[in-house]
């Protein structure tokens, strides 16, 4: 038995390695680990009242962050090769009524058309990221979107489901709040949670919603606005989720996981002790 | 649309009425014998009309329509794949003069005829369900193929005649009227094949249609069977069928090994067990092939429905066959392992080194062909392996692969087959020793070069891997099993017998194993059903007729592997139910206690027989 | 709850039935059901666990003679009815294949004229193809051209020109067919409307074209 | 002398470990579903030889049994029986809650590659020749449309590509256009990400709809300097792999 098993092993590690080996020689190279690798956006439940107003508030510190990479606007003419903003930090909470997200992103100065905007998929149908547009095979939502652009210093809630579609919706929802400090902008959005409109996304606590984010840089280069309308620095769909309560009813799993499993050891230690077979 | 559908019923009863005089006789006919027949011929065109389809409230009539097609389909997979075996079986009581193997064919046609009746059942249920769930596709296809409707209701009364014969006359039809019984059995299986085929057709024809151009209604149904994959399907199923037969009977003895009470019927459902399992085995091992083919036939017919098969929304489905196949090839090669270590006494240490080598190429095989080329993986696993195709393990991912372990399981298995023909003998033939090492320097260069032809694949055009490698690599094993096979039958003729197989002393878990061997069958012929029907994604008739139902959708996986699993369970327990009522006779006749009548099988020293299961046979 | 997790619990259920027959009872024939039963339950679970993803059929599409406003229009419709409702693909290839079992149609646009195109389709019989791709005698294709125009094909004569007007765009051509010419033949159609089958819709919006 | 129990534990752990930790130094990291498959598989090989005979079943399950039993345990064996009867249970809890409890990993969910394209892309072929002016034209066509995202070199890594989720494809992976035919890559092109079936996710695809801006003429020509480009070519008919 011992040589025996013992030749298993060692014919089971060199074979193993043999066909690791040979597939290595096929092997692409591994792909660069140097993106940001953040896949969702969590909002941590906190207490009490909501750092909504202000970005620089201490309560954001401990708040972990998410960081999404973002792409020139390529998708749908006008195009633009070329934005300032390349990555965008996130950081998210909510206290059961309310959310509040905060986006951090480097912008080196200050301009009047500055701008961010938030977009999530309204319902169950998948929407695209470029504001819901039609999809041939597969049939979308609308998007909900809000944006919130410097000079007016407050945010806009707006719906699309396509192309040409954008429009400011009849019932806003949405605040916004934005500090440009040493050329990093930071930008905190809120809502509800829930709200009465059919037209906003409606975050259930503890369920994935889809989010997508777009920024302009609004600097003045030879006397035109350097980004605006389709010409925006975009990320496509990622994850968001509101972090939900305890939920106590796991606990009643759990002690059902626990009396089972002791049920059936202890089943199968009676048979033992009797010497029957199990 | 709807007006297109409707244009084509107009052009149904036209095609009607075009018929000419002989075949309006042969409907006439038809209506006399065949009142079903004529209700889907008639009925359907005349529904046609105004309704496109009916739903079964509840579960829904595409639910309905699966399970009982599900149901008819196994049932009639055994029941056509029975007979093939039991008539071999019978030829070889005939040839050798061995009373056990006339005893066993005889068995294996009584559960045969007990599930033909069954059979039948299903098929009319179904048929009824489909002329009225879907008028119009049955309508179509009746127009298409109703001559091959009358040919195979004509083949249907020949077989059941047939097989009337067949069964009742097997205690008359002995000694000199033998010949005549077999050759009953032979058309038994002539009419059995032709009542799969024909069926096939309209069933291949769904997924590749061709044109049919003009003609009389015998030369258009003609064309129409005669489409891309019609011949790839009935090699397919034609085997797989064996491959089903031979499992259930497996598990049937398996069950019956359990239930044993004597040591008699030990004995004897033990031997069952074992050429259940070898056939099962036997037929699985050219079945790959089969399978390869059938899908190089669908690329070449239409690119679109090989990939949905393969690299679509159901490549999913080819993870979940991997792992029934590989649970199937280890339960196999289990089973025979067992029989050597326990049927052979005193053989465990000498087959302890082979055994365990073939048992780690078998999981690297298995390793590699389950490994898919698009992992289930996490958005955060996925980012960082760029995606949801693993740079290292990817490359086990594609054809080349698959297709060389493919080769080297069936060659393992066997060569499992071969070490358990030659268990507890020892050759005396003078040229033993050359031929041995001839066979293993074969054995070892036919390895290497199906594994060098897997690795030259990827880098030659994939057009030359598919023509040339890939068949090499088939008819190098084919070769060797080819070769071995009569090599070893001729060693083992002049061997002499060291050991005498010891029958009824395998452990329970060999019958459980058994029962799951059969189990993997039926789930894996459910599952490529699926494979199969969703393959013409929304089209009742590829690319022809569009399904403009509510059921046009293919459910995903997960709902149809429960639903998989659900007709499963049925099955076995229709087959249960059959078996039972089959064998109740045989319980009445077996009250007496008269054991010495039974047949022992083997060549059983009665000193070695019997006896009280030693300590560990306790264990499951 | 949603289907996948009630389905996952039913077959957890289902394996822990199993594993209680397998434990308190003592009948053989019960403990293989409940070993079965234990087997499907693990293999839905499994299945149950890789990504779950439904095949929805696409939206039917309509042949929309009112949106067609360039050739470009039409051949798209055309390279629709070549590989669905024509049924040309089941037969032809574009480009060298092995499994066309009938001339390859490559090129076929620049080759031949519209006119003779039109007429191979409706009358197929009116010349003869045989197949020279290979040496000796040539020989019959294996499968005979049916008539396009008829059942159970059937095509209109706007679904032909269109069919011919991919063609013509697959070889590189300019395309010969007008819209207008569409046209025409879709008021012909209209006015010759006799076929009781074809539904009113269909003919209304048949006749608005043609009342235009 | 170990027995096959041990024997069997250290082979998994083994594994475990090699495929864990010591794989990734050298590739990517595998996902779970891998790692549980192949220790499943490694499992399962060490109970069918540890049950092949009634010999070596009882050298493998007998220890065990009588383990559990607890008969004729004094001492330290009867508290690590007890530990072990402890641990059991706590670990199915353990593995409950961690099962139940929500996690912050999104849905997985994996997107199809190359799907199935409309019936009606699939026969088409080139109908321009492959003149050195038609690759020259389509090379020229490609950096102006194309490379932004796939890369001036063709693999993949246009400026615009470290934003984009499925990323952009790289055709000089012989697992991309190497394995399709000019017919698929005319759909892709022509249709875009929102003309991708439902298992392609066509809403993450920040591909464009070409048809909407380019003649399939253009389409065509950037189809031959892409395959020309990357040093690939089409696949004549094939399967796909899986």
């Amino acid at each position: 038995m011992l040589n025996g098993l013992g030749s298993l092993r060692t014919l089971s590690i060199i074979g193993l390695f043999g066909v690791l080996g040979f597939s290595s020689a096929f092997a692409n190279e591994p792909p660069a680990s140097d993106e940001p690798g953040s896949v969702s956006v969590r909002l941590y439940q906190l207490e009490g009242s909501l750092p909504s107003e202000d970005p620089n508030s201490s309560q954001w510190d401990s708040v972990p962050s998410s960081e999404f990479n973002l792409a020139p606007q390529v998708h749908w003419p006008p195009r633009i090769q070329e934005v300032t903003v390349k990555s965008v930090k996130v950081k998210g909470v909510h206290n059961g009524q309310e959310l509040a997200i905060l986006v951090e992103y480097a912008d080196p100065t200050e301009d009047g058309a500055d701008a961010a905007a938030l977009e999530f998929m309204v319902g169950d149908k998948p929407a695209h990221f470029a504001h819901g547009q039609e999809m041939l095979q597969v049939e979308g939502g609308p998007v909900n979107i809000w944006f919130w652009k410097n000079e007016s210093g407050k945010a806009v809630d707006m719906s699309a489901k396509g192309f040409k579609t954008l429009e400011t919706q009849p019932h806003q929802d949405v605040q916004a709040k934005g500090v440009w400090q040493n050329g990093i902008w930071k930008v905190v959005f809120s809502r509800l949670l829930k709200t009465d409109d059919a037209q906003d996304v409606q975050v259930e606590e503890g369920e994935w919603r889809n989010v997508a984010f777009a920024f302009w840089d609004g600097a003045v280069v030879d006397g035109l606005v350097k980004e605006k309308g389709g010409q925006k620095a975009v990320s496509t769909w990622w994850y968001v989720r509101a972090e939900p309560s305890a939920d106590n009813s796991i606990f009643g799993w759990v002690i059902l996981g626990l009396a089972l499993a002791a049920a059936f050891e202890l089943v199968i230690v009676r048979k033992l002790r009797k010497g029957q077979s199990v | 649309m709807t007006s297109a559908g409707q244009l084509r019923h107009a052009t149904v009863v036209q095609g009607m009425n075009r018929m000419p005089g002989l075949l309006k006789f042969g409907s006439f006919l038809a209506l006399l014998f065949l009142p079903a027949l004529a209700m889907a011929a008639g009925g359907a065109e005349i529904q046609a009309m105004s309704v496109e389809y009916r739903d079964v409230p509840g579960i829904g009539s595409r639910n309905l329509v699966w399970v009982v097609a599900q149901q008819h389909l196994l049932l009639a997979g055994f029941v056509l794949g029975v007979p093939i075996f039991a008539w071999i079986c019978e030829l070889v009581g005939w040839k050798t003069k061995e009373q056990r193997y006339d005893k066993l064919a005889k068995e294996f046609t009584k559960l045969l005829t007990s599930a033909y009746a069954t059979t039948a059942l299903f098929g009319g249920i179904l048929l009824f369900l489909l002329i009225g769930l879907y008028p119009k596709l049955m309508a179509y296809l009746t127009d298409m193929f109703f001559p091959s409707f009358l040919v195979y209701c004509l083949l249907f009364l020949l077989e059941t005649a047939t097989l009337y014969m067949y069964w009742y006359g097997w205690d008359y039809m002995q000694g000199n009227k033998k010949t005549f019984h077999l050759f009953l059995g032979f058309l038994l299986n002539l009419f059995a094949l032709g009542i799969m085929i024909v069926p096939n057709s309209w069933a291949t024809f769904q997924a590749s249609p061709v044109v049919v151009g003009e003609g009389d209604a015998w030369a258009r149904a003609w064309m129409a069977m005669q489409n891309p994959t019609w011949w790839p399907v009935n090699i397919h199923r034609l085997i797989a069928n064996v491959v089903l037969g031979g499992f259930i009977v497996g598990a049937y003895a398996g069950v019956r090994y359990l239930l044993a009470v004597s040591r008699e019927e030990r004995e004897h459902y033990d031997w069952m067990g074992y050429v259940g399992n070898f056939i099962g085995v036997f037929g699985m091992l050219p079945l790959p092939f089969a399978g390869y083919w059938l899908m190089r036939e669908v690329y070449q017919y239409n690119q679109q429905m090989g990939i949905t098969l393969m690299g679509g929304f159901l490549a999913w489905l080819f993870i979940l066959q991997a792992m029934l196949i590989g649970v199937l090839f280890l339960g196999a090669n289990y089973y025979f392992w067992m029989g050597i270590t326990h049927r052979i006494p005193g053989s465990e240490g000498q087959y302890k080194k082979p055994v365990m080598g073939m048992l780690i190429v078998l999981l690297l095989c298995l390793g590699v062909w389950m490994t898919p080329h698009s992992l289930v993986a996490s958005l955060a696993e996925a980012q960082k392996m760029g995606g949801t195709h693993h740079p290292l393990l990817g490359v086990f991912g594609v054809m080349s692969a698959k297709m060389t372990v493919s080769n080297i399981m069936i060659l393992v298995t066997f060569m499992s087959f071969i070490m358990y023909w030659r268990a507890g003998k020892q050759e005396t033939a003078g040229w033993a020793k050359a031929a041995k090492a001839i066979m293993g320097g074969l054995l070892v260069i036919a390895g290497i070069a199906v594994v060098v032809l897997g690795v030259w694949g990827y880098f030659v055009p994939a057009i030359i891997r598919i023509n040339y490698f890939s068949v090499a690599q088939v008819l190098i094993v084919l070769f060797i099993m080819v070769t071995f096979t009569p090599l070893t039958a001729l060693l083992m003729k002049s061997a002499k017998t060291t050991t005498e197989m010891v029958w009824g002393k395998m452990p329970i878990r060999a019958g459980y194993s058994l029962v799951l061997n059969a189990v993997m069958v039926i789930l894996l012929m459910s599952l490529m059903g699926y494979a199969r029907s969703s393959s013409r994604v929304h089209w009742h008739i590829y690319g022809v007729m569009r399904d403009t139902s509510d059921y046009a959708y293919s459910p995903a996986l997960g709902y149809a592997a429960a639903f998989m699993s659900l007709n499963t369970f049925v099955f076995c327990l229709i087959v249960a139910f059959i078996f039972w009522v089959a064998t109740l006779g045989d319980k009445a006749k077996a009250q007496p206690p008269k054991g010495s009548t039974m047949e022992i099988p083997g060549h059983t020293a009665p000193a070695m027989a019997g006896g009280a299961p030693s300590s560990g046979e306790k264990l499951e | 709850m949603s289907e996948v997790a009630l389905l996952q619990i039913i077959g957890m259920c289902v394996i822990g039935v199993g594993i209680l027959i397998l434990l308190f009872i003592k009948g053989m024939f019960l403990r293989v059901l409940g070993f079965v039963a234990m087997v499907l339950g693990v293999f839905s679970l499994i299945a149950l666990s890789v990504p779950q993803m439904a095949s929805l059929p696409p939206a039917v599409e309509t042949f929309d003679l009112a949106s067609v406003k360039s050739p470009d229009d039409l051949a798209s419709i055309g390279q629709k009815i070549f590989f669905s409702k024509g049924q040309c693909a089941l037969c032809h290839s574009i480009g060298p294949s092995e499994s066309a079992r009938c001339p390859d149609l490559n090129g076929i646009g620049a080759k031949l004229s519209a006119e003779f195109i039109y007429e191979s389709l409706t009358k197929p019989q009116a010349y003869i193809y045989l197949d020279y791709r290979h040496d000796g005698i040539p020989k019959e294709y294996p499968a005979q051209m049916p008539h396009i125009d008829q059942d159970p094909i059937g095509l209109s004569k706007q679904e032909i020109y269109s069919v011919i007007a991919f063609l013509q765009k697959m070889s590189g051509e300019p395309i010969s067919i007008k819209v207008e010419d569409i046209m025409e033949t879709v008021k012909e159609t209209a006015n010759s409307l006799k076929v009781a089958s074809v539904s009113s819709t269909l003919k209304s919006q048949l006749q608005n074209l043609a009342d235009r | 002398m170990k027995s096959p129990i041990i024997s069997g534990a250290i082979i998994l752990a083994g594994m475990f470990i090699f495929l864990k930790f010591l794989l990734p130094l050298v590739t990517a990291p595998l996902p779970a579903s891998l790692i549980y498959l192949y220790l499943a598989l490694v499992l399962s090989g060490i109970l069918i030889y540890g049950t092949m005979s009634a010999p070596s079943l009882e050298a493998m399950m007998g220890p065990i049994f009588r383990f559990l039993s607890g008969k004729g345990q004094t001492g330290a064996g009867q508290m690590a029986r007890l530990a072990v009867l402890v641990m059991f249970p706590l670990l199915v809890g353990w593995q409950t809650y961690s099962r139940l409890v929500p996690s912050d990993l999104p849905p997985a969910e994996n997107r199809t590659i190359h799907p199935a394209p409309p019936g009606e892309f699939v026969g088409l072929s080139n109908p321009y020749p492959k003149t050195p002016e038609n690759i020259m034209m389509g090379k020229g066509l490609y950096a102006a449309y194309c490379s932004p995202c796939h890369g001036a070199n063709y693999d993949g890594k246009g400026p615009a590509a470290p934003g984009f989720n499925p990323p952009p494809a790289n055709f000089s992976d012989p697992g991309t256009i190497a394995q399709l035919q000019e017919a698929y890559l005319f759909w892709r092109i022509k249709k875009g990400g929102v003309g991708l079936p439902v298992e392609g996710m066509p809403w993450k695809s920040a591909m464009p709809r070409w048809e909407e801006e380019l003649p399939e003429e253009f389409i065509w020509k950037i189809i031959m300097g892409e395959y020309d480009g990357a040093h690939q070519s089409p696949r004549t008919w094939e399967e796909e792999e899986e």
